[in-house]
């Protein structure tokens, strides 16, 4: 009697555990999978002015320019990606170029960059996602 | 004479098919590649749903026009999905992973209705359909986005709940007919293939003698490939051989002890699962859900399509679907252009297919209910013992 | 087997066993036991319990939702109480029903093991359910091969079912239960019905060959020779009672038929007048006092009919107007075939004629057209219109093939004229003692004594001239018996209206009929004054070959001459 | 004596009932009037009645549910469109017809001033032989699949709908009100009585109290004959014969009574009555509709006839009247209503939820002698 129900115990809590590997899947492949917009600011802020221009490219990707109070969009899949800025300088020169890789959190979808903050190596440059 | 019948009843259908394409083929037009990468196309979109409807035909359950539960499952999981703006193959995979617990309830519903409808499983599981199809408008026209969170408004209609008509799956689309991307082409073709892409983007595949290209959906057909060994196997499973005992005599299965509501509905929930993954895999492969209408023609078309692979209400097999899957859909690509070629009017091939697909089930329904009544009779004269001789005798 | 009986707790004890059904006792004070290795046969009549008792040591589940059953079992000396049939498997009692319980379309080893299929195991079987295991087929075909062989037969295990002659099937039901490891007691309801003579002995031998493994078999048969040849003792069942457990040494074939029959000229009758005398026109034909010439109702010649279970083969009869007319015979063996096929209720061939006018067969209506009226055996199913109220069942039949009850032109414009039909419907009710709250009643609610009596009134409705009654007292209770049976008697004194009743109850057709004829496997085996002895039915009923034809009796030559080409 | 009525009501004609009397109800709270939402009741009740009317003999002789309702309904499509190509003929005829035999009551404005009703009548007596003889096979055809009759008249209904919609296209109607104008050929997918017999039924005898209130007496007096009509036939002896077959086939057959041949009677009464059944729908309703317009048309009538309490093998004029006043009238009450409150068209969903549920619902209901 015992040893049957110690079993039939041992049957569920396995069924249970696959049920929950199961469910932790559904949330690792939401984390994986999920479409993140990021939106490119390159305007003035409290803390710093707009760049002249700056080339993006997030992965590796197409690079795209943004002259001064330009903003663009781009759309990543997964919680993690790379950004890359190339600032020129008024001269038309690359001045200075940024790296950074960015972590997101899952469960919010689209965030801001604010390049003059970036490109300064601040801290803050992730903002809210215009609405 | 009995025995001719039977095999011309047995084949028919496919028979008179290859024959309307014969005919119709050149008719439309249509060159070789275009009809082969349609098809290809379709196969990789269809069998899956097809291939849903065997396990309750082996469990004696007839056609599960009640596959459209599953569907409805699978649109909901993906309208969860492209809410959460999950793509890509991750994106697909959670689609069926959130359809398949709404797909089981249904299921478990469905067959257990099924149970108390015995011997009129057909019309029942039909009829459920349309039912549960009120009882989904219900959950996506209203409920979502007023009780359940819809944070997407592109998804939802103007009026601020309530999903709109056509919700566009751009993020899975195609995701896994082109996981691996193959291309079929003349040698010609496919070295431009090779030198534009890249030898390591595509697949590239040539043969001589062969001008065109085809796409091929091969991820699609490896996941198909691999739901074949899944129901070779079923069949070679103690639960496969109970089914098969209760599709043949649920009295005689009872009595040795098999539970048969039980197994009955086991037999839905697996049909009813499978189809919300195959109802993931045809929209991905479309791109667009159709909210209100995707699902309502699935259980027809596919059913149609089983039974033109020379299927009956009692007997299907894995060639059966995919017979039936080639001629239906040769049949559906061919028939306008070809009525609009013959007659100068694609309305009528676009009818002449809707006729085809319910006329082919009513043929099927009544052969089936027709074999058995004279099936019945004749086990009714088995019974007879030796009065025959006596007759003949006379 | 005497020394084992001394030593050892018999496998199986019976003591005080019985049943009742609502009220109506069907089983009563049975104990017996059973020792491994022993065989034994169990006969009586149909309705003597013997199914009532394979239910009960079954677990049938009909006996626990009834009330269950009085007495005690043992098993091995321990209380048995089965509910299910499956505590009963589990106990080690394997049994073969009359009816198939195969799937066609399986193979032989499939249905051996049906629902015990050796399996392979697997991690999906470990965390889901070993339903999901794919099966061991190479196993499972030597179990059957082992299963097939004990029986000593040599039947290929891939061949499916659907294309086995008959006997094998019977093999086949056999080798499952053998194939249950426990099996220890078989009980075998008539496993040679179906099967050819040499079938029958091989399956004899194979259960002799099984009981001297040590399995107890209970053997259920009709066929007295091989109970005789087979068994080593035997119990005779009668009216649910046990009347003798014997070894099979010490009794004949024909005191087993005696026993069986039993009530023989001994008992008294039950209470119904029987009139010897000449009010019965057909009884005595020579000590009626204006010898007249015998007219005949109907002459059967050659006649088969395809109805299933009751198969009839070549029945020739003369039925003598205005007689009772008794048809007697085990269930199975085709008595209920002669009405039905007569009736024109399923197919049918041969001759019938009706007055010396050729009946035409296989039409109901031209049957009913010729005044012929039918009580059919299934009240539920073909006697009567469930759904509908009393009066549409009284009169339905009339109005469709006499156009009485109805109003208005007919052939052109006919509407149902219910207050004639609730009219003769109140007739029959008072007449028949109908109780019901009115004449629109539906008749599925009455009870099944007074469906009976409305099946009468239906016929009656009709005003036959020949009626054809099948099993008129199947199910009901006494009272009701007793007023269905006088009903016919005083309907055919009143009427001169000649009655073929058939029944499986030999002392009911004895007590109303003038002749009564006994059919065995599709033929008449013969027909005798229902003055006879008991015991001659009995063999009759058996199938022994009759010793004296002679006592084949038929008054007329031509009867006499069918009778003895049947026989 | 509460008990009583809802043992014989049956709960889910109570329940039904009780919503649609509290839609009433709550009507006039949320500015919809009542006596438009009765009038608008009674149109559609009168609409649908006679359809709902040809569930009767075929579930009565025990071929189920007559989801094969669209072949008539073509049959009644046939009818009304022929009506309308050869209206002028057929005026002319019956002109020849009233010259020649010289009728008193009958005269040349007699048979002008009544035209619509010739059409109408017309249409009507096309329609039936048609019906008659599609009905005929479909009889022939259900009597061989004993035991599958609902699904496969199903489809044999999508089937003859699909098959139409390819005739419609081809058949060489001519009359400039019907065809597509810029191909001049092919049957539009609505075309309007409007002209011919447009509200024939309807207005003939109508009370219109005020602005609001409207009955249309003359339909639903037709509604009525038609009633009486099968009611009497049902109670004739082939009627009776109809009902024993229904009830116990082999009780039926037994008694020398042929069950095929009452079978096909049946299924061809159903289909006469659902071809009737479409032309008045039409001319209430102002269009044929053709093409897909008869496909889903069955199940309403279903779902009508079960509401009413019948069963899968029993049903009654009652259940016919009932079924389709309830049904027809929740069709009506609850976009008004409903809407109003919720601000939102649930009668859609409501539709589907509750014809749908009431067809499962007499689908899994047991049946008693497990026949």
């Amino acid at each position: 009697m015992f040893v049957r129900f110690v079993k039939f115990l041992i049957r569920w809590i396995e069924r249970l555990v696959l049920l929950a590997a199961l469910i932790l899947l559904g949330a690792w492949l939401f984390y994986i999978g999920r479409e993140h917009q990021i939106f490119l600011d390159n305007r003035t802020n409290e803390d710093f002015r707009a760049l002249s221009q700056v080339n993006v490219s997030i992965n590796g990707g197409e690079v795209s320019e943004l002259t001064s109070r330009e903003r663009d969009v781009k759309k990543i899949v997964g919680p993690k990606f790379t950004i890359k800025a190339e600032i020129f300088d008024e001269r038309g020169e690359i001045a200075k170029t940024v790296e950074r890789e960015i972590k997101l959190c899952p469960l919010s979808k689209d965030i801001m960059i604010n390049l003059p903050t970036l490109a300064a190596e601040s801290e803050n440059f992730i903002l809210a996602a215009p609405r | 004479m009995r025995k001719l019948f039977d095999i011309i009843a047995g084949n028919a259908v496919p028979a008179i098919f290859i024959i309307i394409s014969a005919f119709a083929i050149p008719l439309s037009g249509y060159s070789a590649s275009y009809l082969i990468q349609e098809l290809l196309t379709r196969i990789g979109r269809n069998s899956f749903l097809i291939l849903s409807l065997l396990i309750p035909i082996m469990a004696g359950m007839g056609l599960n026009f009640g596959m459209v539960l599953g569907a409805m499952a699978g649109q909901i999981g993906l309208l969860f999905v492209s809410d959460w703006g999950v793509v890509g193959i991750p994106g697909m995979v959670l689609a069926m992973l959130l359809g398949t617990p709404i797909a089981i309830i249904l299921g478990i519903f469905c067959g257990n209705i099924l149970n108390r409808a015995k011997g009129r499983e057909m019309v029942t599981s039909y009829i459920l359909g349309f039912f549960i199809n009120g009882v989904y408008q219900l959950f996506v026209l209203y409920l979502m986005g007023w009780v359940i969170p819809v944070t997407n408004p592109s998804l939802l209609l103007s009026r601020g709940y309530g999903v709109r008509n056509a919700v566009s799956l751009l993020g899975i689309r195609g995701v896994l007919d082109n996981l691996i991307p193959t291309i079929v082409a003349g040698a010609d073709r496919a070295k431009n293939f090779i030198n534009m892409q890249g030898s390591g983007t595509f697949m590239a595949l040539q043969i001589p003698c062969f001008d065109g290209e085809v796409r091929i959906p091969l991820a699609t057909f490896l996941l198909i490939a691999l739901f074949c060994v899944f129901i070779i196997w079923f069949r070679k499973t103690k639960l496969g051989q109970d089914m098969r005992a209760i599709g043949q005599d649920q009295s005689v299965a009872d009595s040795a002890g098999i539970a048969v509501n039980r197994t009955r509905v086991i037999a839905i929930v697996i049909s009813t699962v499978l189809a919300c993954i195959g109802q993931v895999i045809y929209l991905q492969n479309m791109g667009t859900l159709n909210t209100y209408n995707s699902h309502d023609q699935t259980g027809m078309f596919s059913i149609a399509a089983l039974l033109i692979g020379g299927a009956s209400v009692s007997k299907a097999s894995i060639t059966n679907v995919f017979v039936g899957v080639i001629l239906f859909h040769l049949m559906f690509i061919v028939a306008p252009v070809a009525g609009k070629n013959l007659i100068g009017d694609a309305q009528i091939g676009e009818y002449f297919r809707v006729f085809v697909s319910y006329g082919i089930i009513a043929i099927a329904l009544v052969l089936h209910a027709w074999k058995r009544n004279r099936e019945a009779e004749a086990s009714r004269r088995s019974l007879r013992g030796n009065s025959n001789a006596n007759r003949e005798g006379e | 087997m005497s020394d084992i009986n001394t030593k050892t707790t018999p496998l199986l004890r019976l003591e005080h066993v019985g049943k009742e059904y609502y009220g109506n006792r069907v089983l009563s004070d049975i104990s017996f036991s059973l020792m491994p290795g022993e065989i034994l046969g169990l006969v009586g009549e149909n309705g003597a319990g013997k199914s009532t008792l394979l239910n009960i040591l079954f677990g049938m589940p009909v006996i626990s939702s009834t009330g269950g059953y009085e007495g005690d079992i043992y098993i091995d000396g321990k209380v048995a109480n089965f509910t299910t049939p499956n505590q009963a498997l589990a106990a080690g009692i394997g049994m073969v029903h009359q009816e198939f319980s195969l799937i066609p379309g399986f193979t032989a080893t499939e249905n051996i093991l049906l629902n015990r299929e050796v399996l392979n195991g697997s991690v999906l079987s470990y965390v889901f359910s070993p339903r999901v295991s794919t099966l061991n087929r190479d196993a499972m075909n030597q179990r059957a091969i082992r299963a097939i062989n004990t029986l000593g037969v040599s039947i290929n295990p891939d061949m499916t079912v659907s294309e086995m002659p008959v006997g094998y099937k019977q093999f086949i039901e056999i080798a499952r239960e053998i194939d249950r490891k426990n099996t220890r007691l078989l009980f075998l309801d008539e496993p040679t019905a179906v099967l050819t003579e040499s079938e029958a002995e091989i399956l004899l031998a194979a259960l002799k060959k099984l009981a001297r493994k040590g399995i107890a078999i209970v053997f259920i048969s009709h066929r007295l020779n091989e109970i005789k040849d087979l068994c080593e003792r035997i119990i005779i069942l009668r009216d649910g009672k046990l009347i003798t457990d014997v070894q099979s040494q010490d009794i004949s074939t024909r005191e087993i038929a005696s026993l069986m029959v039993g009530r023989g000229i001994e008992r008294p009758r039950i209470s119904l007048e029987k009139s010897t005398d000449s009010t019965n026109p057909g009884a005595n034909p020579q000590q009626q006092g204006k010898p007249k010439k015998i007219k005949l109702a109907l002459r059967i010649e050659h006649l088969w009919v395809d109805m299933p279970g009751e198969t009839v083969r070549d029945v020739s009869l003369d039925i003598r107007k205005g007689e009772i007319f008794g048809i007697g015979g085990l269930a199975g063996h085709g008595k209920l075939g002669i009405p039905n096929g007569i009736m024109g209720l399923y197919p049918a061939g041969g001759n019938v004629r009706l007055f010396g006018k050729k009946l035409k067969l296989n039409r109901p209506r031209s049957a009913l057209n010729r005044k012929m009226a039918f009580v059919s055996e299934d009240r539920r199913s073909v006697g009567l219109l469930l759904d509908e109220a009393l009066f549409w069942n009284v009169t339905f039949t009339a109005m469709q093939v006499q156009g009485r009850f109805l109003l208005g032109i007919p052939g052109i414009f006919q509407i149902r004229n219910e207050l004639a039909m609730r009219k003769e419907t109140r007739k029959f009710i008072e007449a028949l003692d109908i109780k019901c709250t009115g004449t629109g009643q539906k008749a599925g609610e009455l009870s099944g004594g007074n469906q009976q009596k409305l099946c009468l009134a239906k016929a009656f409705a009709l005003r036959p001239e020949i009626l054809l009654v099948c099993e008129p007292t199947r199910g009901i209770d006494i009272g009701a018996k007793t007023i269905v049976l006088n009903t016919l008697k005083e309907y055919n004194r009143e009427h001169g209206t000649t009655i073929i009743i058939t029944s499986s109850e030999l002392e009911e057709l004895r007590s109303v009929c003038d002749r009564v004829a006994i059919v065995g496997d599709g033929k008449i085996a013969g027909v005798l004054p229902a003055t006879s002895p008991a015991e001659d039915f009995g063999m009759l009923m058996m199938g022994q070959k009759f010793l004296d034809p002679e006592t084949v009796y038929g008054a007329l030559p031509s009867e006499n001459a069918n009778a003895n080409a049947n026989s | 004596m509460i008990k009583n009525f809802i043992a014989k009501a049956g709960w889910p004609r109570i329940i039904i009932g009780l919503f649609l009397l509290s839609l009433f109800i709550a009507a006039p709270f949320v500015g919809v009037r009542v006596d438009t939402s009765l009038s608008n009741t009674l149109v559609r009740f009168g609409m649908n009645g006679v359809m709902v009317l040809a569930m009767i003999p075929m579930v009565q002789a025990g071929c189920g549910l007559n989801f094969g309702l669209p072949l008539g309904i073509i049959a009644g499509l046939l009818g009304a469109t022929l009506s309308i190509e050869f209206n002028d003929k057929i005026l002319a005829l019956v002109l020849e017809c009233v010259a020649k035999y010289n009728l008193a009551f009958m005269n040349e404005q007699f048979v002008i001033a009544h035209r619509e009703a010739i059409g109408f009548a017309s249409a009507m007596i096309i329609a039936v032989p048609i019906a008659a003889i599609l009905g005929w096979f479909y009889g022939k055809l259900l009597n061989r699949v004993k035991g599958d009759e609902m699904m496969i008249a199903t489809y044999v209904g999508f089937s003859s709908v699909s098959f139409m919609c390819i005739a419609w296209l081809l058949l060489p109607y001519k009359h400039p009100t019907m065809v597509w104008g810029y191909a001049g050929q092919g049957l539009r997918t609505t075309i309007s009585v409007e002209g011919y017999w447009l509200h024939v039924l309807s207005d003939s005898l109508a009370i219109n109290l005020n602005e609001h209130l409207y009955i249309p007496t003359g339909m639903l007096i037709f509604f009525a004959v038609m009633a009486i009509l099968v009611w009497i036939f049902m109670k004739t002896k082939t009627g009776t014969a109809i009902t024993a077959v229904g009830s116990n086939p082999d009780f039926a057959r037994a008694s020398g009574v042929n069950v095929d041949k009452m079978r096909t009677i049946s299924v061809v009464l159903s289909t006469v009555l659902g071809a009737i059944g479409i032309i008045v729908y039409e001319q209430s309703f102002g269009f044929i509709q053709l093409y897909m317009g008869p496909f889903y048309m069955a199940l309403p009538a279903v779902a009508s006839v079960l509401l009413g309490g019948a069963s899968v093998n029993k049903a009654g004029i009652v259940n016919v009247i009932v079924g389709t006043f309830l049904f027809q009238g929740i069709l009506t009450m609850t976009p008004s209503v409903i809407n109003s409150v919720l601000q939102t068209d649930m009668s859609e969903v409501i539709r589907l939820i509750v014809s749908n549920g009431m067809i499962l619902y007499a689908l899994t209901r047991r049946v008693r002698n497990g026949r």
